[in-house]
């Protein structure tokens, strides 16, 4: 059976290379070859899911090793494969997401004389994704890493001919680059600690070494999990990131590879527990970047960007969960699997949206969409309820669990955190209510697009509302499914631990509190933006509302310290290598000259000039010697 | 008298010789002050062979006089063709090759 | 009074003295076989000048020329061969002349050395042919006045010197003696002897007549000077040992000499006239070497002299002063080591730097090759200092192998020429390698051998010498040898920059196709270039079975 | 003695240059052919050489030892160990693609002087510079080596100045100057640097006596050779200084740029991708071989003159305004990477050294090639020149970022597996230094995409609106590079498997082991498995 998980790399790669290399003759069934692709690395993961229920839960751990990768003396990486509950959670998400994703883009694409290339960076995308959950050791896992980063940087930039979407790609990259230093130093930190870097000998031995060390490799593996998952302060790249295709952005920016951070550090769940300070660094980030992203999107016109802050926000709350450490593991991981269906499913509806009005992507040139895109309207309705932790809904589970596990960490930091999701919880409901507001809801603001015509909305095609739908019932029952009988939390539990926290009030209040700041975030909404007419220029607003159009100005400080500095140290440094250490050498060229032209003057073509060197020359030797021997 | 004395003399005319070398510019006098060096050697040969009491440094300075007659035909030949090109004499005035 | 008695002491001793007690010299007429012919050759060439007519003068001379040197050398090899450079050599014809490898090794290369630079004296292809004659580089009649009527006549008549040919045997017979002279009179009386052709022979060329007399002039007045020097030096060291032959003067600065006679015993304790007379013999010596402060004739004078003969004497007079040196360091003031060594390491290194240094700012061909045969004596004067058999060996090998880039590179030079003869400013060379490659690319090997890069002769020499001084100690002298011939290399660079990657000029110079003569000097050159940069160790060990001098 | 492959491979490049140079002008495209097919026979010689190594066997294999020049202790010694077999692979490999790809750039403009044949002259010089590189790569007698590793200058030197990168800015006088001072600027470079080690060289011949590798190396093990430390530095520094100007190390690096950009590209890459390993491998072979105490002790320098390479040509190649330089810079980066690894004295940094040089051979490569096929067209190597090529020549942008990630080193990609390798082997002995390396991975993310970026992508420029895509001829050059880079990325185990004997014997010469795991899990499982 674990032969299979080869294959499940292996066909995305295929399709990768087959769409990437066969040139303009698969044009016409590119998008078909790649999302069958998608579709069999699927099948086989569900296949291996069937598998692994049948076993016990002590060996549901699928191992496949290929071949030694790297040998060098006392420097072993392998080309292996791990196949256990948490990678399986992830297999399914990303291929059966990603399949969908697949379908919606066959519609959304079609015009798009570049669709074959698109859907081949698609498949690169969902076969490194799938490599790096399912690597054994965190070399190959930085391997898939990358590789996602490359697909990201691929699909970010797809449409190259916009400088825009060009600068967003290699930003991203950048940033990606700067989390990756803190992957591979905590990498060296392991080889040099542990002489090997696959999860089990580490995660097994991890008693062995000074909690020092532990928490030094945790800071770099939450420095990595930051560039990947757009944490503060690595989070300025996701919301430009939205320059790439909306099913990019649903797939790779929301639902799989922006929570790839997170389960780095679920599946580091041994080192972290060994290292409290790194978790507490861990949930600090999280909480953070909860409130900054759920920020940002309150004040974002752009409905993309204005879920991409919602994203943020929703990892946020993944990350702060995974750093409560093993109360919160689980339900990191539920409410990313949940918020893979409904984020995934909200993208796919702006997508469709923007498809009807021309691409516009303002939200207060919307309005009154309801009518003209009716299901359209109904997935993104489940997913905003879902998202806002609607009671019932996936949200409503993921989330509270997570808010509860808050609490639990228990002392002072246990109320603040707690607070904190709190907070995030009403502001979510707050700026999700906003977009649906203004998109949905209210009279037409349509505007006449750049060619001068109104815009005219009509429902996608079936293969784009198709999986919308799907998502949206995701999004409905997951949360559902997996709570009754603990069934997730029993799945996941073997692997990343648990531990029932119990905090300071009951579930009980915890849940009616959400409740209330719900309701207050949907009133506040209402009053804003549903009672009076929205205005088509945004007002100047407040203080925070223009700090928070402008990423609370994260990066203009990232432009004038690190863009401006950074080409200012070039300039110099190009400069002095120019000036000066060439300088030097072509200095001393001159100066050998400078003297021979000096000397030559000696030459003065007298002949009785020659003589009196030689007289002198004469004398000095003279002198020489009888110094020499006087000495 | 000491015949160390002759040394010095032979010293002082070979400087001396040297000396007009240096300073003088007609290429005729010029060598004729090389001449006058190669007597002063002539001087020390002999003055040395008498204080050694052996006849080598007699026989040399016939060797040195056949040898400057020598020179002075080359030496002549050069510089009177020279100064049939030139009409000059000085040395200074054959300077064209320089630097 | 004491006058008078010594007066008559001496008398008196001339008459205890009978005629008959002095002894008749014995002369080995086999052994010094190489330089006997090269004089009859020589003596005979004056009597072509004087009875064989006009006409087949020039046939008859470099036939006579070639032979004799040719003879010569087979000579030099019979001796060798002989075992005269190993076991069986010794002082010859009365200890006037020593008769040991390397005097045989140095006669060896100079004369083959002689043989192809000949060669380039009897090429007449190069100028056009004056009024249907072919003519050499050499004036017509160089007794009349440059652009005279005369002279005129004597173009138009064709005539030629061929006396050059007796002159260069003159002067090879001279540089024959010289490095195997074994007293302090034969030494002079060689330099002198090849000397005094050399001063004629510069003013021979046909063209820049004024240059070349001007060449002549100075290299004669300077000559002259410094052999004045030489002399007045021999008169010290006579009066300090009161012999002039190698070894008494040896014996006497060891201190191991055996009979004292109470003048000697004066004289030896007076070191003055030792260390004196020693340092003014080096000035002559090195004056001949071009060694710096005693360089400033080289420029002007391989400028000035017509090209054949420049490169004979760039190639032959080194080689023939380095052997003189080399002897007289080694057999007579070995004693002194401690005294001339240190001064010596100043020598060289100034000699190294300076002309290294000057030559970069040079613009003519023959000027700059001048700067670098001063640079080139600094790097053997190392290869002297380390008074080892290592630093014979391979000062010899150094000298063979400079002497035949040398000629070839000069030989080259003759080739690129316009209206005016030789075309020899630099800024005439741009483009070169694009007009003739071949041309071109066979002074690039020339140069590259000059800046001692590897697979090249030059490269050899220099390690040979640089390992010995290292051996005897002297690193600093190879640090900055090394750093004077990275500067080196910058010049010989910039030629062949200019050669090959800078736009011919249109109004560029032409390369006259040579005789077979011109050419097999090219063609050895370049081949014993490669040899010994490639496999040199046969040479080597030629030059290390030769490196020890009888005393 | 059996049959002296090693010379036969050393002498067939050779061969194959004298036979191109004498093609006669009017035949230039046989000159081609033949230079290919000879290029192309050394590549099955060094496959050869790869197949008869045994990486279990000798330390020196395949050797041939003849008496060369007796007096100066010289003998005419042949020997490949693992690296040695791995760089001649490289080196023949590469040759053959350089030749193909440089097959327009020696045409002559005019034919005015029949005599002047440039193309024979280029392809002749480029075998040379093979013969020459892979002898000094074969070599195991210090004097040989130095020989070849100075003559090898002089057709360098040629193919520099006299073959410039048509695609120049300024006039063709000016582009003649700038030319001939590249060439004369990397000549002197290397000459200096050259004949400085000829001190050191004869200094070694002084204090040993001979020149064969291995006595030495064999006489210092025993003891029997002892060399007074300060004499042993001196001789390092010697040796170093040499290498250090070939490979280049900051701050003797200022020649690469000038001469890759003002040379054609099938050029620069000789340089940079062949020619610079020499200077590498010999501090591999012959400073740690040598002077082991010496280099440990010259160590702590090397290493931060290595740390500003990475950084500061990145930093520069960042400010480039010229693709040609910019790429140049990158290289100066990432030689700082191998010689990091190669003083870090552990086995992973050594491997992973000997492997940068060979995956930094083919990822410039692969950069450097399109970059000239993309010059070419467009007639100009300001990157301000380009823009949107991506649009109108897909294929030759996807190479182009192909090799721009092989550059930033993108796992899955060969140059990856190196510079991890040699990352980990720093980090695992100076844990400061491994940290301050590894943002030369941002650094080299950030000039590799604006570089693609300010080129490929954006609105397409009126100049470039016409430009052909890749032709054949060009797409068989890269198609070839970017497998192997592929190919070793995720299966780098066929090189290591070479290397890693070599390496183990490079650490027992300098006395160095591995610095141990903290805890170590590999006794920890033995312990369980009892």
């Amino acid at each position: 059976m674990e032969n299979l998980i080869a294959l499940l790399v292996a066909a995305p790669l295929l399709g990768a290379v087959v769409l990437l290399c066969g040139g303009r003759r698969l044009d016409k069934v590119g998008h078909w070859i790649g999302t069958l692709l998608a579709a069999v690395s699927f099948g086989i993961g569900v296949a291996l899911f069937a598998d692994m229920l049948g076993r016990t839960a002590e060996d549901r751990t699928l191992t496949q090793n290929l071949y030694t990768w790297i040998p060098v003396e006392g420097f072993q990486a392998d080309m292996a494969f791990q196949l256990d509950q948490l990678s399986m959670t992830f297999v399914l998400l990303i291929s059966g997401v990603g399949t969908l994703i697949h379908v919606y883009s066959i519609g959304y694409m079609e015009h798009d004389e570049r669709r074959r290339r698109f859907f081949g960076y698609l498949n690169l995308f969902v076969a490194a994704m799938l490599l790096l959950v399912l690597a054994d050791n965190y070399l190959l896992l930085y391997f898939g890493w990358e590789g996602v980063g490359l697909a990201s940087y691929l699909l970010i930039g797809f449409w190259q001919h916009k400088p825009s979407a060009a600068t967003a790609a290699k930003k991203a990259f950048l940033v990606n680059r700067v989390g990756d230093i803190g992957l591979s130093i905590a990498i060296m930190l392991m080889f040099t600690t542990f002489g090997t870097f696959a999860f089990e000998p580490v995660l097994a031995s991890v008693g062995e070494t000074s909690e020092g060390t532990l928490t030094a490799i945790g800071l770099m593996l939450l420095l990595a999990a930051c560039g990947k998952s757009a944490q503060v302060p690595l989070q300025s790249w996701l919301g430009d990131a939205m320059e790439g295709p909306t099913p990019v952005s649903a797939l790779i920016h929301a639902a799989t590879m922006v929570t790839a951070g997170v389960y780095l550090i679920v599946r580091s769940a041994a080192i972290f527990n060994g290292a409290p300070d790194a978790q507490l660094v861990v949930t600090v980030v999280g909480a953070v970047t909860l409130l900054f992203g759920a920020i940002v999107g309150c004040a974002k016109d752009d409905i993309k960007k204005a879920l991409a802050g919602s994203t943020m926000s929703q990892i946020g709350y993944m990350i702060l969960a995974a750093g409560l450490g093993p109360i919160g593991y689980v339900f990191a991981i539920m409410h990313l699997v949940t918020h893979g269906f409904f984020k995934a499913g909200l993208f796919l509806g702006a997508g469709s949206v923007m498809h009807g009005m021309n691409d516009e992507v303002d939200m207060r040139k919307y309005g009154g969409l309801r009518k003209y895109m009716p299901v359209t309207y109904a997935t993104f309705g489940l997913g905003y309820l879902a998202i806002i932790g609607f009671p019932g809904l996936s949200g409503f589970f993921s989330k509270d669990m997570i808010i509860e596990a808050a609490f639990a960490k228990g002392g002072t930091e246990g109320w603040i955190l707690g607070g904190v999701t709190l907070l995030g919880a009403g502001i979510t409901a707050f700026y999700m209510t906003r977009v649906m507001l203004l998109t949905f809801f209210g009279e037409k603001r349509w505007q006449p697009d750049a060619g001068g015509e109104l815009p005219h909305p009509h429902e996608s095609p079936k293969s784009m509302t198709l999986p919308m739908v799907i998502l949206a019932l995701g999004s409905v029952f997951a949360g559902a499914f997996f709570e009754i009988g603990e069934r997730f939390l029993k799945w996941l539990e073997p692997v990343t631990g648990y531990e029932h926290g119990n905090p300071p009030v009951s579930a009980m209040t915890v849940t009616a509190a959400t409740m209330v700041v719900l309701v207050i975030g949907i009133a506040i909404a209402w009053t804003m933006y549903g009672r009076k007419p929205v205005p088509v220029v945004a007002p100047r607003g407040s203080l925070l509302t223009r700090a928070a159009r402008k990423d609370l100005y994260q990066d203009d400080f990232n432009h004038v310290v690190l863009v401006r500095g950074g080409e200012h140290l070039t300039r110099s440094l190009v400069y002095l290598d120019h000036s000066v250490v060439d300088g030097v050498v072509n200095g001393t060229a001159a100066s050998v000259g400078g003297l021979s032209g000096r000397l030559r003057k000696l030459q003065n073509g007298y002949a009785r000039s020659y003589a009196v060197s030689m007289f002198g020359g004469t004398v000095v030797l003279i002198a020489a010697t009888l110094l020499m021997r006087a000495v | 008298m000491n015949p160390v004395n002759y040394l010095y003399l032979a010293a002082l005319l070979f400087t001396i010789g040297g000396v007009g070398v240096l300073i003088r510019k007609n290429a005729i006098v010029l060598f004729m002050c090389v001449e006058l060096m190669l007597n002063a050697c002539n001087l020390a040969f002999v003055a040395f062979s008498r204080m050694h009491g052996n006849l080598d440094g007699q026989i040399i300075a016939f060797f040195t006089m056949v040898v400057a007659a020598a020179e002075v035909v080359v030496g002549l030949a050069i510089i009177v063709s020279l100064f049939r090109t030139r009409h000059s004499a000085s040395v200074d005035d054959a300077s064209l090759m320089k630097l | 009074m004491s006058t008078l008695t010594s007066a008559h002491s001496l008398w008196t001793l001339a008459a205890e003295a009978p005629a008959d007690r002095i002894p008749a010299p014995t002369i080995e007429y086999a052994q010094l076989a190489p330089t006997l012919i090269v004089v009859g050759a020589a003596v005979l060439g004056i009597l072509v000048e004087a009875f064989v007519p006009r006409k087949s003068r020039y046939y008859v001379q470099v036939f006579l020329t070639v032979a004799a040197l040719a003879s010569a050398f087979a000579a030099v090899v019979g001796l060798a061969a002989g075992g005269y450079a190993s076991g069986k050599a010794h002082i010859a014809a009365m200890g006037a002349i020593a008769v040991d490898g390397p005097a045989l090794f140095l006669q060896g290369t100079i004369l083959l050395a002689s043989v192809v630079a000949v060669f380039t004296f009897a090429e007449r292809r190069l100028d056009p042919a004056a009024h249907g004659k072919r003519v050499d580089s050499f004036a017509a009649q160089a007794a009349s006045v440059p652009g005279s009527d005369s002279e005129k006549a004597a173009v138009k008549a064709g005539f030629t010197t061929t006396e050059v040919f007796p002159l260069a045997l003159f002067a090879i017979a001279g540089m024959l003696i010289f490095p195997a002279a074994n007293d302090l009179l034969t030494l002079f009386i060689a330099l002198e002897v090849f000397s005094l052709p050399l001063y004629l022979l510069c003013a021979l060329a046909r063209r820049q007549r004024l240059m070349s007399q001007e060449a002549a002039v100075k290299y004669f007045l300077l000559g002259a000077f410094s052999s004045a020097f030489l002399l007045f030096g021999i008169a010290l060291l006579y009066g300090y040992a009161g012999s002039v032959s190698y070894a008494v003067i040896a014996d006497v600065v060891d201190g191991t000499v055996a009979n004292i006679d109470p003048a000697l015993a004066s004289t030896m304790g007076n070191d003055a006239l030792l260390l004196i007379g020693g340092a003014l013999i080096m000035t002559g010596l090195l004056f001949k070497v071009g060694a710096v402060p005693f360089h400033m004739w080289t420029p002007d004078v391989y400028q000035g002299a017509p090209t054949p003969i420049t490169g004979f004497m760039a190639a032959a007079t080194k080689v023939a002063a380095f052997g003189a040196l080399l002897r007289l360091l080694y057999v007579v003031l070995p004693g002194l080591r401690w005294d001339w060594r240190p001064v010596m390491w100043a020598v060289a290194i100034v000699t190294m730097l300076a002309g290294a240094v000057i030559a970069v700012t040079q613009t003519d061909v023959k000027r700059l090759l001048a700067y670098s045969s001063i640079a080139h004596a600094g790097f053997i004067l190392a290869g002297v200092i380390a008074t080892s058999a290592e630093g014979v060996q391979s000062v010899l090998f150094y000298l063979g192998a400079y002497s035949f880039v040398t000629i070839g590179a000069f030989a080259v030079v003759t080739l690129v020429r316009d209206a005016g003869g030789e075309a020899t400013h630099l800024s005439k060379w741009a483009g070169l390698g694009r007009r003739s490659p071949l041309t071109a690319a066979v002074f690039a090997v020339f140069l590259l051998a000059f800046a001692g890069i590897p697979l090249t002769s030059g490269f050899t020499g220099k390690f040979a010498v640089f390992k010995a001084a290292a051996e005897s100690g002297a690193g600093v002298l190879v640090v900055i040898g090394v750093l004077s011939s990275a500067i080196a290399a910058f010049f010989y660079i910039r030629v062949i920059v200019l050669m090959f990657f800078s736009e011919p000029k249109a109004d560029g110079p032409t390369v006259a196709v040579p005789s077979p003569l011109t050419m097999t000097t090219i063609a050895v050159g370049v081949a014993v270039t490669l040899a010994l940069g490639v496999a040199p160790q046969y040479f080597l060990e030629l030059a290390g079975q030769a490196s020890t001098f009888v005393r | 003695m059996n049959f002296p492959l090693l010379t036969v491979t050393a002498a067939v490049p050779a061969v194959g240059a004298i036979l191109t140079a004498a093609v006669p002008a009017a035949r230039r495209t046989a000159a081609k052919w033949l230079a290919l097919l000879f290029s192309l026979a050394t590549l099955a010689l060094a496959v050869l050489v790869a197949i008869r190594f045994d990486p279990s066997g000798d330390r020196y294999q395949l050797t041939e030892s003849r008496p060369w020049i007796a007096d100066f202790g010289v003998r005419y010694e042949l020997g490949v160990d693992g690296i040695g077999v791995v760089l001649i692979g490289l080196t023949a490999l590469l040759i053959p693609f350089v030749i193909a790809a440089g097959w327009h750039d020696a045409d002559p403009l005019e034919t005015k002087s029949t005599r002047w044949r440039p193309t024979q002259g280029f392809f002749a010089l480029i075998l040379l510079v093979e013969a020459m590189v892979i002898i000094s790569f074969e070599a195991t007698d210090v004097f040989l080596f130095y020989i070849f590793f100075e003559a090898m200058l002089i057709p360098m030197y040629f193919l520099i100045g006299g073959f410039g990168d048509r695609a120049h800015g300024g006039s063709e006088e000016n582009a003649a100057t700038q030319r001939s001072y590249a060439a004369v600027k990397f000549l002197l470079y290397n000459l200096v640097g050259g004949l400085i080690m000829l001190a050191a060289v004869i200094g070694l011949y002084v204090v040993a006596g001979n020149f064969s590798l291995q006595e030495i190396i064999a006489a210092r093990a025993a003891g029997t050779l002892d060399m007074s430390t300060n004499t042993e530095r001196l001789l390092f520094l010697g040796f170093f200084f040499a290498f250090a100007v070939k490979a280049p190390l900051w701050p003797l690096h200022t020649w690469l740029p000038n001469a890759m950009g003002e040379s054609t590209a099938p050029v620069a890459v000789l340089i940079t991708a062949v020619v610079d390993k020499v200077g590498t491998f010999a501090m591999l072979r012959f400073c740690l071989g040598l002077f082991p105490d010496a280099s440990k002790w010259a160590t702590p320098v090397i290493l931060v003159l290595a740390l500003i390479s990475i950084v500061y040509g990145a930093l520069v190649a960042v400010g480039q305004r010229d693709i040609k330089r910019l790429v140049a810079y990158a290289s100066i980066s990432h030689f700082g990477f191998i010689i990091l690894g190669i003083f870090a004295m552990t086995s992973q940094g050594q491997s992973g050294a000997t492997l940068y040089m060979v995956n930094h051979g083919l990822s410039t490569a692969a950069l450097m090639l399109v970059a000239g096929f993309l010059i070419s067209r467009r007639g100009s190597r300001l990157i301000a020149d380009y823009g949107g090529v991506q649009k109108v020549a897909p294929v030759l942008a996807g190479t182009f970022l192909i090799g721009g990630l092989a550059t930033l080193s993108l796992p899955g990609l060969a140059p990856f597996v190196s510079e991890f390798l040699v990352l980990v082997g720093t980090f695992a002995r100076y844990p400061v230094v491994g940290i301050i390396a590894t943002t030369g991975i941002v650094l080299a993310a950030l000039y590799t995409l604006v570089l693609y970026q300010r080129t490929m992508t954006g609105p397409v420029k009126e100049e470039v609106r016409s430009m052909p895509d890749l032709r054949l001829r060009e797409v068989l050059v890269v198609a070839p590079l970017i497998a192997l880079l592929i190919g070793l990325g995720v299966y780098p185990k066929v090189l290591t498997d070479i290397v890693n004997p070599a390496v183990e014997h490079t650490m027992s010469d300098v006395k160095q082991t591995d610095p141990k795991p903290e805890v170590d899990v590999e006794a920890k499982n033995g312990e369980a498995a009892k």
